[in-house]
């Protein structure tokens, strides 16, 4: 095992740890917030993650992934957010 | 081993680290907002030295290319979530102000309230 | 791709597309409409005229070769449901441009034509499909219009109605896909053909495991009891010219894939004690719920669910004869359900509505309304001289060839069935046709006469006269029908015919 | 080939008559009489021929795969048979131009119907397939039913035509099933060809014959399936007459005598032929003879004698053949006359009450003497052919004169032949003094005689009667035509009027003193018939069947069919472990299914990676599955969508995680705008058994297929088809195989999938865009200017603007909705749900249409007197 | 042998569980985030056909086995099916919400009706 | 509370300004969309722009005037700052989140900004946005005050640091990207808000 590999190694374990604890706020809450936050945490660690394969499979079939997910989670996260908003106006 | 391996063998683990302690910082921080700052700030750093860090492994100008694309809409999207987030969680009134040193949006907004006031009286 | 296979999907389609565009031009669009399903109804009849021997006709969308490609497949059984089927899908568009120019349907016809001739492609393709993935698609097409359409005019109860109509379908088909993904692990492929060879190097009990899960998929939109209930909770509710369609056809689409499945994919395993069981269930729930009904499509649909017991009554038989006799019994069943759903239209015309509790003496505000109504009547309930008769008499005929206590057992359900489906239908007539009118009956009749609607009416009637016709010659033509069902029968009871037209000479080993 | 041709006639005839009606008024009657007149003309010049020996054929082939064939054979029996029901037919036909009002309502469909139910019954008795015979059965099912509720406004006549109905095809089903047995059996459905060679005995047998029996007997009004015909009797008397004298309810004594020869050595046939109709003969006999009603009493008379022919049918010998000839000519002949008789003093008197009528032997004494006459054939007295035929009956029970039966059940046969008989004197005699005597205690009804046409066709039939038992011959040569193919008994016998100082001879006497006295002691019979337990007879168990159907059905109906999504989806699911999933469950544990084990490739995972994109997948679905509010479990629903991304792009399929976040993102937008309107939670039932079993259901349903999926991939043998797509890329030219397969490979589910997409977007289009809240409309499917029939009383007044006229429903604005509205929502039973919130679409609540009487029973009802119609009035004076 | 790992499995279990469980439910809601994890775990269970850890179906020449194309070509094709039909339920519960200011699916009227019956309502 | 600061029209803005600003936008997204396939098809081109509608669409993103002068060495120290600042802030939390997250506290300032464009405004708080430890929560057109979230934040001192840090920001995205006016503008306030503060401490001293 060369350096890089524990070097993947190594950032599948951290990323991983990462995704798990984001999934432990997103399931605990509190708030519709603390959702919402992680969602955007979520897509923006999948695409991290889609980066990192890029690296280790040496693939160029994921590179457009990265920017899409990236888009994609962006759009998500700012409608479900300006969603959020207007609730909360709605109920103010 | 290349120095390209190296690099990203730098820069991998490190970006992730960022992403990891980010999160620690969403799971622990006691304040919404402060969660806001530790989901979408460290995340961003670590998404940008990851795709640093696989452009070493894809020596292609093209694929560097998308990945500096990438990362420049990182830079362009991850503002306008915090900022976005951080203003809807205020606007809901979510955030714990007991861990806030000072509000000064809270005193604009009592002094444009009084204005309405003003007028409407 | 040959063109007597490509015309019943690509036509439609290509007609659809037409329509839409031409939403502008209510005329324009109606002839549009009516030519791509004159054109459907002479090439299926040719490709019955084509495969009435037994001969079974193939081919490849896109030219790549059999596991590879998608196989487009007709053999008799599927010709002779797409002829008839267009022949009825006909038939109600024209009833359908009728109540239009009568103006007597709040329905949209600038996106009913279009969505309806999607419907047309997407049960012809299920007729044809050579391959499950794409059988899986053709039930998404003929769903996706039927959702469209059912929603038409929506009203509370629509809307309702179609939650319930669309949520179960929609967990059919999240279901039909899970089997797919179950066969393609088991196999390795989704042609029809090639899992038939391929399935009979599987361990038995996984493919009963698989005969078994489609026959609930499928049975959800055959509605088999139990899982029926979804049906007359929706189909009444719908326009007449949809449930017309859905009532004659969709249900007949499952049952058809429910033959070719566990007969081509199957066929090996014998699992006719389950279809048995299913067949008493359905036959003696539907019916009974049938016969507590106030409303006459629903009354209508409770006995179409009970008539799919029949039907997987023939298929549980696993024979020839009772093959043949669910071929039969499919042609009769969609004439005659379409025909008695057109009836209920022209009722709802002088009624108002379709509830037996308020409804008398149909017989004495429009004779011919009753004549058309009386005739698809006797023949669902089976009465000679009619098809009903002579579908019952080739399933009784094969139950009896077969034998054995369960069979009897679903013979006495289907007599027991057959009678209390008289009792559900004459009920209507007694009580609806039979009477001093209600006076709002006989007012709606002058008014009819007097309006605008009368040439629009007319043509409605006549199309409902049509229908009858139709239903007539069905009976009057048992003879070449019940040949080529036999033909259908044994064609699919042996299956060799049919995988090699698809995989070539030898195939089926 | 003729005689399929006069039964097309039949059918055309009817087919035209509907359209003359209004011309020729009760003449079509004679129009209508044509069909059967030629059929018999045609009998007649092919008696000879068919007497002989040489029966007529001819074939329609119909669905010879399904050996359904329209052949017909006419011997002596069948030719027996078509005189009856086509000669007294149309004699018949012309009774009814007299009889009914040119201004009828109906009258044309009435003589269609007719003339469609004299072919039926040409056809049952001429044809020679049991298919055939089957259809030409229940089509006569079905045109008496048409008939019995001619009168349709009347209660009454819908329940007893439903009540025939039901009754005669349900149990014409069982007959279809014996048929059916019967055909299997002897590989053959001809009828001559089955009576020529009948299959082996056997349980088999037995059943089709016990099938086949009970059709026979309900058409033919057995004890105890014969509530029905006394029921029927709110037919008009012409038709009563028709059906229930001379045709319909022969029927079933025809298709015993039919089988006969083949079948009564077959012990069941005999043991039930004999004794029920034994017991037919005795219980009608003696419900005659506490009838007020006339036409009751000739209903139940009519019963007896069916008891009575179905015995002699049954019987299987020459004797007892000869007589059933015999009596079914007489039958057909003096109790058509009678019914006639009956209608013409209904039609003069506006009554058949016994106890109302009075002296009317001095006021139509032609008719009385008719009348006379014919009861008297039917009591069985000398010279009429009653008398002959009787006598034959007598001769063919008497011990030893016969093979069969066995003496015992002969002389038991014998004596109740006897005691039937003594009944059957007793009510012709009170029939004769009901009608004609003049009672001190009931006032004389004025009533004029009769016009000569309405008297002639009792008349006719009363004089054949007479001519017929002169020379008997006439009939016998008819009766030896069927009976020859019996076995012989001892001598032959003939009908004849006088065979010498025989016991049957001496039996006769005494049966008639008996009668007289029976008849003379009719008030202490009275007494005697009501002190009688009435007991449950069949009619309560036809209510008490009809009411148990409903029961079940609706009690069925009620647990089955719930109305709730849920529960619906629940069953699905449950039906999917009962099927499938108890199959796999049975095959693990009985080894049919191999678990595998690790050196078949069993593994925990591929990539550690996978246990995190897993977790991430379980603890999202889950918690979307507890969040009660609606935002929050959207945000952890798309985080299953992103995991689901991650393990796509872990099995390295980008372009499908791709598509995955795609659709995930534009459903999370359009889920956003439709949250935007809901409220804030879902609705939380409270935990608890209900929601513990669904729990348990999902997770089985959920486990059952991930198993499936499991043991399937594993059981995998070879390579999957898409090893090919590799070597045609190339050819294809293309590099991404995903996106060949797409666009080139499998094109046509591309294609599908764009239209699913356009019609899903039309859909949506015309849900939310076209269709405004304002917009709420239905087809108005109905007409739009019929009120509802709830407040149809009260809209007499302008259904709309002037001018516009009520049907002009596009023009309408604000009135539209409101009449226009929509049917389903109007109707009466939607009434009580609608809510406000859709009033403008759904009419305001309407009563319900209360079922109101509708038994018009206007003065012109009275005019055949069929409303007095009752059954069993027990009280005679 | 390409039976997929036990994790993949469990979750497909619990996707189809939880899937499951939302279609039971009486918020249109529930139901359409039901039917979106049941497409998911029906695509999965497609994918879950194929050896687990491989290349993408690219011919860029590279070693290794790559994945089964057809599944993905399916569950692409399912996924658009589905996303189709799930906006078209969704256009329903606006539909709903005209009307009721909810998303719940009612019990069917005449069903409930007929459930109240005691008796047979005719027997004739 | 005030409005969000939302795309809206704002009464007065020249529509042809606004126009153009969501015309550049959807260029840019439509560049995106086009690059991100990979050709340049007519079809590519069509579903992007539509895609482009989309997003507008959806997230009614703001229409921004394009008033910008670029400044190559002045861009890149920006970039430099910014990053450095990433860099540093991100650790600086991390410490926080694994040491004492319990008691990191945060303030909510209001800053005055010196520059008048709205586009410059934007920029500055995207820039601020992106560091760790500072968010811009509100952003007050009219009157040009930045509401800036700050974390960690325990004294009056890190609170004027916040402040410096914010003051310091804006000013480097002005000199790299605002155009001889927009750095005149800033000046001339600068200066005043300096003459401001002077006379505000004076009287404290006093
Ligand atoms: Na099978
Ligand atoms: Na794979």
């Amino acid at each position: 095992m060369n350096p890089l590999d524990y070097a993947y190694t190594v950032t599948f374990v951290l990323l991983g740890a990462a995704v798990l604890l984001t999934l432990y706020r997103l399931v605990r809450g509190p708030s519709v917030m603390d959702r919402l936050v992680c969602l955007n945490a979520v897509s923006v660690l999948l695409v991290t993650f889609i980066a990192v394969e890029v690296a280790l499979r040496g693939d160029h079939a994921y590179i457009g992934l990265v920017i899409t997910f990236a888009l994609l989670g962006f759009i998500g996260s700012l409608t479900a957010a300006r969603f959020a908003e207007r609730r909360a106006h709605d109920r103010g | 081993m290349t120095a390209g391996d190296i690099a990203t063998a730098v820069l991998l683990p490190l970006g992730a680290a960022f992403a990891f302690t980010g999160t620690v910082g969403l799971v622990r921080f006691p304040t919404l907002l402060g969660r806001v700052h530790a989901a979408t700030k460290p995340d961003t750093v670590a998404l940008v030295l990851v795709l640093a860090g696989a452009a070493f492994q894809l020596p292609d100008p093209r694929v560097a290319a998308w990945l500096g694309l990438a990362a420049l809409f990182q830079f362009l999207t991850a503002p306008v979530l915090a900022q976005t987030f951080g203003r809807v969680a205020y606007s809901r009134g979510e955030i714990s102000t007991g861990h806030l040193i000072t509000d000064e949006l809270a005193d604009a907004v009592e002094r444009s309230r009084e204005d309405d006031d003003g007028d409407g009286g | 791709m040959n063109t007597l296979l490509a015309v019943p999907v690509l036509v439609p389609l290509l007609g659809a597309a037409a329509s839409l565009l031409m939403r502008r031009a209510p005329r324009l669009q109606q002839g549009v409409a009516v030519a791509a399903l004159t054109a459907v109804v002479v090439d299926t009849v040719l490709l019955l005229r084509v495969t009435a021997d037994g001969s079974v006709i193939t081919s490849q969308a896109g030219a790549w070769e059999a596991p590879l490609g998608v196989t487009v497949v007709a053999d008799p059984l599927s010709s002779l449901m797409l002829a008839v089927s267009a022949v009825v899908l006909l038939v109600v568009q024209l009833f359908a441009i009728g109540q239009d120019i009568a103006g007597l349907s709040r329905a949209m016809p600038q996106v009913f034509h279009p969505i309806y001739l999607v419907l047309t492609a997407g049960v012809c393709l299920c007729f044809l499909a050579g391959d499950l993935f794409n059988l899986f698609v053709g039930f998404e097409i003929m769903l996706t219009a039927s959702y469209a359409l059912i929603t038409q005019a929506p009203t509370r109860a629509r809307v309702r109605a179609s939650m319930i109509y669309t949520v179960v379908s929609l967990t059919s088909s999240i279901l039909f896909l899970t089997g797919i993904a179950l066969i393609y692990g088991l196999t390795g492929t989704v042609n029809l053909a090639d899992i038939a060879v391929k399935l009979g190097g599987a361990p038995e009990e996984l493919r009963m495991v698989l005969a078994l899960l489609f026959l609930v998929v499928f049975g959800i939109k055959a509605a088999l009891v139990p899982m029926h209930f979804w049906l007359p909770d929706s189909y009444p509710v719908a326009i007449t010219r949809i449930s017309a369609i859905f009532a004659a056809l969709l249900t007949k689409v499952a049952v058809y894939a429910i033959i070719r499945s566990q007969t081509l994919l199957f066929g090996r395993d014998d699992i006719s004690a389950v279809l048995l069981c299913v067949a008493i269930a359905t036959m003696l729930v539907g019916i009974f719920g049938a016969l507590v009904q106030d409303d006459i499509n629903r009354l209508m649909s409770f006995a179409l669910v009970s008539h799919i017991g029949f039907m997987i009554f023939g298929l549980g038989l696993n024979s020839v004869a009772g093959l043949a006799a669910v071929v039969v019994y499919l042609v009769h069943h969609i004439v005659v359900q379409a025909n008695l759903f057109l009836v209920n239209g022209l009722i709802r015309q002088y009624a108002g509505h379709s509830s037996l509790r308020a409804m008398r003496g149909l017989n004495t505000v429009s004779p011919v309304m009753s004549f058309y109504f009386f005739i698809p009547a006797m023949s669902l309930a089976g009465l000679p001289p009619l098809s009903g008769f002579v579908a019952k008499a080739a399933l009784f005929q094969a139950g009896v060839g077969v034998g054995g206590w369960l069979v009897y057992t679903a013979l006495a359900a289907g007599v027991a069935t057959s009678l209390l489906t008289v009792m559900a239908v004459f009920r209507i007539w007694v009580r609806g046709f039979w009477g001093t009118p209600m006076p709002d009956m006989v007012e709606a009749r002058e008014r009819l006469k007097r309006g605008s609607h009368l040439a629009g009416l007319r043509f409605m009637a006549a199309m409902t006269g049509v229908m009858v016709a139709i239903g007539l010659v069905v009976a009057g033509a048992a003879g070449p029908l019940s040949e080529i069902a036999f033909i259908a029968g044994h064609d699919l009871m042996n299956g060799t015919a049919y995988i090699e037209a698809v995989l070539g000479e030898g195939a089926a080993r | 080939m003729l005689l399929p041709a006069i039964l097309a006639l039949h059918a055309a005839v009817a087919a035209l008559l509907p359209l003359l009606a209004d011309r020729f008024g009760a003449r079509i009657f004679l129009l209508a009489g044509l069909p059967p007149a030629a059929a018999a003309v045609w009998a007649l010049a092919n008696a000879s021929g068919i007497l002989s020996g040489a029966p007529v054929t001819a074939g329609i082939a119909w669905a010879p795969a399904l050996k359904i064939g329209l052949d017909f054979r006419v011997d002596g029996l069948s030719l027996a048979m078509t005189l009856l029901v086509s000669g007294v037919g149309a004699i018949i036909f012309g009774y009814c131009a007299a009889y009914f009002r040119a201004d009828e309502r109906g009258l044309g469909r009435l003589a269609a119907i007719m003339v469609l139910f004299a072919g039926s019954m040409l056809g049952v008795v001429t044809t020679d397939n049991l298919f055939a015979l089957y259809v030409f059965w229940e089509l006569t099912s079905i045109t008496s039913f048409l008939l019995v509720g001619h009168e349709d406004h009347k209660e009454q006549a819908r329940r007893a035509a439903t009540q025939a109905l039901v009754t005669t095809t349900g149990t014409g089903l069982l007959m279809l099933i014996g048929f059916i047995m019967l055909g299997t059996a002897a590989g053959d459905y001809s009828i001559s060809g089955l009576v020529a060679d009948p299959p082996e005995g056997g349980p088999w047998l037995t059943g089709a014959l016990v099938l086949v029996l009970v059709g026979a007997f309900a058409k033919s009004a057995q004890v105890p399936l014969h509530f029905w015909l006394p029921a029927a009797m709110v037919a008009p008397t012409p038709v009563s007459a028709y059906l229930h004298a001379a045709a319909m309810v022969k029927g079933g004594v025809y298709l015993v005598a039919r089988l006969a020869p083949g079948f009564a050595e077959a012990g069941v046939w005999q043991a039930l032929v004999l004794s029920v109709g034994l017991a037919t003969m005795i219980v009608g006999g003696w419900r005659a003879l506490r009838q007020d009603d006339l036409k009751l009493l000739l209903a139940y008379g009519t019963v007896s004698q069916l008891g009575f022919l179905t015995l002699l049918g049954g019987a299987g010998t020459q004797v007892a053949a000869t007589a059933m000839i015999g009596t079914l000519i007489a039958h057909g002949l003096f109790k058509s006359a009678l019914f006639l008789s009956v209608g013409v003093i209904d039609h003069e008197t506006g009554s058949r009450s016994i106890s109302r009528l009075s002296g009317l032997g001095r006021r139509m004494p032609l008719l009385a003497a008719v009348a006379t006459l014919a009861a008297a054939s039917m009591a069985g007295l000398p010279p009429l052919i009653g008398f002959a035929a009787k006598e034959a009956a007598l001769e063919a029970f008497v011990p030893g004169a016969a093979p069969s039966p066995p003496p015992v059940a002969a002389g038991a046969m014998l004596a109740g032949v006897a005691l039937a008989s003594v009944l059957t004197f007793a009510y012709s005699a009170r029939f004769v003094w009901g009608a004609f005597a003049v009672k001190p205690t009931v006032a004389e009804n004025r009533a004029g005689a009769p016009s000569p046409l309405f008297a002639a066709a009792p008349v006719v039939l009363a004089a054949l009667s007479l001519v017929l038992g002169i020379a008997p011959a006439l009939v016998d040569h008819l009766a030896q035509g069927y009976a020859h193919a019996l076995p012989a008994g001892h001598k032959p016998y003939h009908l004849a009027l006088w065979h010498g100082l025989t016991p049957t001879l001496l039996l006769t006497v005494l049966v008639v003193a008996a009668g007289v006295a029976l008849f003379l002691k009719r008030r202490a019979v009275g007494r005697l018939q009501n002190a009688m337990p009435r007991w449950p007879d069949a009619e309560y168990g036809y209510h008490l069947f009809l009411h148990g159907v409903y029961t079940v059905a609706l009690s069925v109906t009620r647990r089955s069919q719930s109305g709730s999504l849920p529960v619906y989806l629940g069953i699905i699911l449950a039906t999917i472990l009962a099927l499938p999933g108890v199959r796999l469950v049975a095959g693990l544990i009985t080894g049919g299914i191999a678990v595998p084990g690790p050196e078949d490739g069993l593994r925990i995972w591929d990539s550690p990676l996978e246990l995190l994109v897993a977790t991430v997948i379980v603890v999202t679905s889950i918690a979307t599955v507890r969040e009660h509010r609606r935002f929050p479990s959207l945000i952890l629903l798309n985080v299953v969508g992103f995991g689901t991304a991650g393990l796509f792009v872990l099995h390295g399929a980008p372009d499908l995680a791709l598509t995955l976040v795609l659709v995930e993102t534009l459903t999370t937008i359009i889920l956003v705008f439709v949250l935007r309107r809901l409220p804030t939670t879902f609705s939380v039932r409270p935990d608890g058994w209900g929601k513990r079993l669904t729990v348990l259901l999902c997770t089985a349903a959920g486990s059952f297929i991930a198993l499936a999926l499991w043991l399937m991939t594993a059981a995998r043998s070879g390579d999957p088809v898409s090893t090919g797509y590799a070597d045609r890329a190339g050819e294809a030219g293309g590099t991404n195989l995903v996106n060949m397969i797409l666009a080139d490979f499998r094109a046509l589910d591309t294609l599908g999938e764009v239209v699913v997409l356009v019609t899903a977007a039309v859909a949506v289009s015309s849900l939310v865009l076209l269709n405004r809240r304002d917009r709420v409309v239905d087809e108005s499917s109905a007409e739009p200017a019929v009120p509802a029939p709830g407040n149809a009383g009260g809209t007499g007044e302008d259904p709309g603007p002037p001018g516009t006229g009520a049907l002009a429903l596009p023009v309408h604005t604000a009135g539209a909705e409101a009449v226009g509205g929509e049917p389903a929502e109007r109707d009466p039973r939607r009434g009580p749900e609608s809510d406000a919130a859709d009033a403008d679409a759904e009419a305001p609540e309407a009563p319900e249409a209360p079922e109101a009487p509708d038994e018009s029973e206007g003065p012109a009802g009275g005019r055949r007197g069929d409303s007095e119609q009752g059954e069993d009035s027990d009280d005679e004076r | 042998m390409n039976a997929p790992g036990l994790v993949l499995i469990f979750a497909v279990a619990v996707l189809y569980s939880t899937g499951f469980y939302l279609l039971l439910q009486r918020s249109l809601m529930r139901v359409v985030f039901g039917i979106v994890i049941l497409g998911h775990a029906a695509n999965l269970s497609l994918m879950l056909t194929d050896h687990a850890i491989t290349l993408p179906p690219l011919l860029t020449g590279k070693d290794g086995p790559i994945s089964d194309p057809l599944p993905q070509a399916m569950a692409l094709t399912a996924i658009v099916i589905t996303f189709g039909v799930t906006t078209f339920l969704l256009a329903l519960a606006y539909r709903v919400w005209l009307g009721d200011d909810n998303d719940e699916v009612p019990a069917d009227l005449e069903d409930r009706r007929i459930g109240r019956l005691s008796e047979p309502e005719d027997s004739s | 509370m005030s409005a969000p600061s939302d795309a809206g029209a704002e009464p007065g803005r020249p529509v042809r300004r606004q126009l153009l600003g969501r015309l550049v936008m959807a260029v840019w997204l439509t560049l995106m969309w086009v690059i991100l396939w990979g050709d340049a098809s007519p079809g590519t081109v069509v579903a992007g722009a539509g895609v482009a509608a989309g997003c507008y669409y959806a997230a009614r993103l703001p229409h921004l005037p394009v008033r910008l002068r670029f400044r190559p060495l002045r861009i890149v120290l920006l970039i430099g700052h910014i990053a450095v600042d990433m860099l540093v802030s991100s650790v600086r939390v991390a410490f926080h989140a694994l040491w004492r997250p319990a008691q990191m506290r945060g303030a909510i300032v209001a800053v005055p900004m010196r520059t008048d464009s709205d586009l410059l405004l934007v920029m500055v708080s995207a820039g601020l946005s992106l560091i760790t430890g500072s968010l811009v929560i509100e952003l007050n057109r009219e009157e040009g005050v930045l509401y800036v979230h700050g974390t960690p934040v325990s004294s009056e001192r890190s609170v004027r640091h916040l402040r410096r840090q914010v003051r310091r920001t804006e000013e480097r995205f002005v000199r790299a990207f605002g155009t001889q006016r927009d750095i005149d503008e800033f000046e001339r306030e600068e200066q005043e808000l300096l003459r401001a503060d002077e006379e505000n401490s004076e009287e404290e001293t006093r």
